[in-house]
C-alpha cells in the first residue's frame, strides 16, 4: 500500500528528470522544447495528485450529495491556468527555433555554437 | 462490468502505445495515435460512469469532436512537404 | 480499483516520456507527444481534476500537435548531433531521481486525507463558495473570484507570449495577405472530398461546444481557457480545410489581435469597475444589488474575457506559424 | 412486466458492454499484430466504429433517459463521423507518399524519406 501511495512521486520523479535530460543532453532545440513541455508535465502531475482526497470527487458540488469529499480546488485552478500559459510559451520558445533556422539554417545547438564563434 | 470495460480498453491503450513506439513507419504511430484517441474517449465515458458522475461527459464529448484534428494536420504536413519538396529544390529562407 | 487504472497510465506515461525523449525522428516525438497529452488528460480525469483534464484535452489534441508540425514544417525533422556527454548527463538524472525519491519518502500517501494541503483555504473554498460566489463549480469560482489576481496575471501572460510570437514571426503574415490575398483552390485539404465535407458539417459544432464550455463552466467542468482552446481548435481545423488566405479572410490578423486585447482589457476592466462602485479591485460583490448576483455577472464577464484572450492568442499564434511557410 | 423489462435492459447492457469491449481488444491486437501498415489500418479502423457503438450504447442503456445519455449518443455520432474521416486520410496520406499495399510482407516498400532508423 506504501508503494501505491507513492508511486505518483515516483512517476513525478521520473518524468522530472526525463524532462531535464532532454534539455541538457540533446542538442536539437525543438527536442529541448518537448523535454520542458515534459518537465513541466511533470510538475503538473504533482499538484494535481496532491489535489485527490481519499474517496472524493471532482470539486464541483453537488447539492443532492450530503457529506461528500471533495478534491482540492486550489491546485487544480493554478495547474488549469498552467497549462495554457505553458502552451503559449511553448508556441514562443518554437518562434524563436523558426527565426534560428532562419539566420543559422540549423536547430542543433552545437553548430550554433560553432557559427557564433567562428564569426 | 464498468471495470472489466475499462480494463480491455487500458490494454488496447497500452498495446496501441506499443504499436506507436514500435513504428516502423511514421503513418504506423499516427494510426496508434488515432487509436489511442478513440480508446481515451471511451476510457474517459466508462470512468465517469464508474464515477457515477456522468456530467463529466463533457470531456470525453470535446475528445470525440477535436480529436482527429491532429490526423488532418498530420495529413497536410506531409502534404505541404510533398509540395514544397516538388516545386523547389532549394533551401528555402 | 480506480487506483490500479492509474498506476497503469501513469506507467504508460513514463514509456511514451523516454521514447519522445529517445526518438531520434522529431516528427516521431511529436505523435509521441500526442499520446503523451492524452495520457496527461486521462491521468488528470482519474484524479479527480475535470477541469483541469478538460484543459488539457482542448489544449493537447486541438492546439499543442498542430503548433508543433507546423514548426516542424519550418524546420528539419531529423536530430543530426548526438547527445553531448551522454554518461553525465544520465549520472545526473539518475541521481536528481535518486534525491527526489528521498525527498518524497515522508510524503503524505495517494489521497490522505491529513495531508498538510487539504487543511489550510481549500476546505474554506469547498465550504463557502455557495455562500459567497453561489456557483457550483468550486473551481471556477476559485479561479475567477477568490483568485482573481492570479487568473489575470496569467492571462496577461498568455496574451504578451502571444505578442512575443507576433513580434518574432509576424511580419511573414503581413506579406502573405499583401502578396496575394486571394484564396488558392490549391491550398489546404480542399481537394480531399471527406475531411472537407466532415469538417465543415464538425466545425460549428466544435465552436457550439467551445460556446457551452463556456458559459456552462459554473455549473460544470469548464471556463474561459477550455473554450478559449476548444474554439481555437475549431478555427484551426478550418483553416487546414480550407487553407490559410481562406482563414485569414474570414479571421484577420487584426480581429485577433483586438480580440486578444480587448478579452484582457474587459478582465482589468472589470477590476477598475469595482473599485468605482466602491468595492476592492476584482471584488464583484459591489457589481449588483446582491452580493452572490454581483459574484456571478463577474466570473461570467472575466470568463469571456479570458476566453477572449486565449482564443484570440492561440489562433494568431497559429496563423504565425502557418502563414511563415508560404 | 416493468421488473422484465429493467431486466432485459440491464442483460442489454452488459452484454453491449462486453461485446464492445472484445472488440476494442481485437481491435488492439490486431493493430499489433498485423503485418503491413494497411492491414493494420483496417483492423483498427473497422474496430474503432464497432466498439464505440456498442460500449457507448451500453452505458446508454444503463443511464436510462437523461442528459449524460444525451451526451453519450453525441460522443457516438460524432466519433461515428470523425474515425472513418482520420482513418481515410492516414490511408490517403501513406498512398500518396508512395507505400504501395501489398499482400506480402517481405515486399512491404517504404518510401524513401519516410523511414526510420
Amino acid at each position: 500500500m506504501e508503494l501505491i501511495g507513492h508511486f505518483h512521486y515516483l512517476v513525478f520523479a521520473v518524468l522530472l528528470m526525463t524532462g531535464f535530460y532532454a534539455l541538457v543532453a540533446k542538442q536539437n532545440l525543438i527536442k529541448k522544447l518537448l523535454g520542458l513541455s515534459i518537465f513541466q508535465s511533470a510538475v503538473f502531475l504533482l499538484y494535481i495528485t496532491m489535489s485527490t482526497r481519499e474517496g472524493g470527487t471532482a470539486p464541483i458540488i453537488r447539492p443532492e450529495a450530503v457529506d461528500q469529499i471533495y478534491a482540492n480546488p486550489l491546485p487544480q485552478v493554478l495547474i488549469l491556468t498552467a497549462i495554457v500559459v505553458g502552451i503559449a510559451t511553448m508556441a514562443l520558445g518554437l518562434a524563436i527555433v523558426v527565426r534560428i533556422r532562419e539566420e543559422y539554417d540549423s536547430i542543433e545547438d552545437n553548430q550554433i555554437r560553432r557559427m557564433d564563434r567562428r564569426s | 462490468m464498468y471495470i472489466v470495460a475499462s480494463i480491455a480498453i487500458l490494454v488496447t491503450m497500452g498495446l496501441a502505445l506499443t504499436r506507436a513506439l514500435l513504428g516502423p513507419t511514421v503513418y504506423d504511430r499516427v494510426l496508434a495515435v488515432n487509436m489511442f484517441g478513440t480508446k481515451t474517449v471511451l476510457l474517459l465515458a466508462v470512468i465517469a460512469y464508474l464515477y457515477e458522475r456522468p456530467d463529466f461527459l463533457d470531456l470525453a464529448l470535446a475528445y470525440a469532436l477535436i480529436n482527429f484534428i491532429s490526423v488532418l494536420a498530420v495529413l497536410e504536413f506531409f502534404e505541404t512537404s510533398r509540395r514544397r519538396a516538388a516545386s523547389d529544390q532549394s533551401p528555402r529562407r | 480499483m480506480v487506483v490500479v487504472f492509474a498506476l497503469f497510465l501513469l506507467t504508460l506515461l513514463v514509456v511514451t516520456a523516454i521514447a519522445i525523449v529517445r526518438s531520434e525522428d522529431l516528427f516521431s516525438a511529436v505523435v509521441l507527444s500526442g499520446i503523451f497529452s492524452l495520457l496527461m488528460a486521462a491521468n488528470f480525469f482519474v484524479l479527480d481534476a475535470a477541469d483541469v483534464a478538460l484543459t488539457e484535452a482542448a489544449v493537447g489534441a486541438g492546439v499543442a500537435t498542430v503548433l508543433l508540425l507546423g514548426a516542424l514544417t519550418l524546420t528539419p525533422t531529423r536530430e543530426r548531433a548526438r547527445s553531448r556527454r551522454r554518461w553525465l548527463a544520465l549520472t545526473a538524472v539518475a541521481a536528481n531521481v535518486a534525491v527526489i525519491v528521498f525527498a518524497t519518502i515522508d510524503a503524505p500517501n495517494l489521497g490522505d486525507p491529513q495531508a498538510p494541503v487539504h487543511q489550510h483555504v481549500s476546505p474554506w473554498y469547498l465550504e463557502n463558495t455557495a455562500e459567497y460566489v453561489g456557483v457550483p463549480n468550486v473551481v471556477t469560482a476559485v479561479l475567477a473570484s477568490f483568485r482573481g489576481y492570479d487568473t489575470l496575471g496569467e492571462a496577461f501572460v498568455i496574451l504578451i507570449a502571444g505578442i512575443g510570437v507576433l513580434f518574432t514571426l509576424g511580419a511573414g503574415r503581413d506579406r502573405l495577405l499583401a502578396k496575394d490575398p486571394e484564396p488558392r483552390p490549391q491550398e489546404g485539404l480542399k481537394h480531399h472530398l471527406i475531411p472537407k465535407v466532415v469538417s465543415r458539417m464538425l466545425i460549428p459544432f466544435i465552436v457550439l461546444f467551445g460556446l457551452y464550455v463556456q458559459f456552462h463552466g459554473d455549473f460544470g467542468p469548464g471556463g474561459g481557457f477550455q473554450a478559449g482552446a476548444l474554439i481555437a481548435a475549431g478555427m484551426i481545423l478550418h483553416s487546414i480545410i480550407e487553407g490559410e488566405r481562406a482563414a485569414l479572410k474570414l479571421m484577420p490578423p487584426r480581429l485577433l489581435v483586438t480580440m486578444a486585447v480587448t478579452g484582457t482589457l474587459l478582465f482589468g476592466a472589470v477590476g477598475v469597475v469595482c473599485m468605482l462602485l466602491g468595492g476592492a479591485f476584482l471584488d464583484y460583490s459591489v457589481l449588483a444589488a446582491e452580493p452572490v448576483e454581483g459574484q456571478h455577472l463577474g466570473v461570467l464577464v472575466i470568463e469571456l474575457g479570458v476566453g477572449l484572450t486565449v482564443t484570440g492568442v492561440l489562433l494568431a499564434i497559429y496563423h504565425a506559424f502557418a502563414a511563415r511557410d508560404q | 412486466m416493468h421488473q422484465l423489462l429493467d431486466m432485459a435492459v440491464w442483460a442489454a447492457s452488459w452484454i453491449m458492454l462486453s461485446l464492445g469491449s472484445a472488440f476494442v481488444l481485437v481491435g488492439g491486437i490486431g493493430a499489433l499484430r498485423m503485418p503491413t501498415l494497411y492491414t493494420r489500418v483496417h483492423a483498427t479502423g473497422v474496430t474503432d466504429s464497432l466498439g464505440p457503438i456498442l460500449v457507448l450504447g451500453g452505458l446508454m442503456l444503463q443511464s436510462g433517459l437523461q442528459i449524460g445519455t444525451l451526451k453519450l449518443f453525441a460522443i457516438l455520432v460524432f466519433m461515428l463521423i470523425t474515425g472513418p474521416t482520420a482513418t481515410y486520410a492516414l490511408a490517403n496520406a501513406a498512398l500518396l507518399a508512395g507505400m504501395t499495399p501489398v499482400a506480402d510482407r517481405r515486399s512491404e516498400r517504404q518510401p524513401s524519406g519516410h523511414e526510420e532508423s
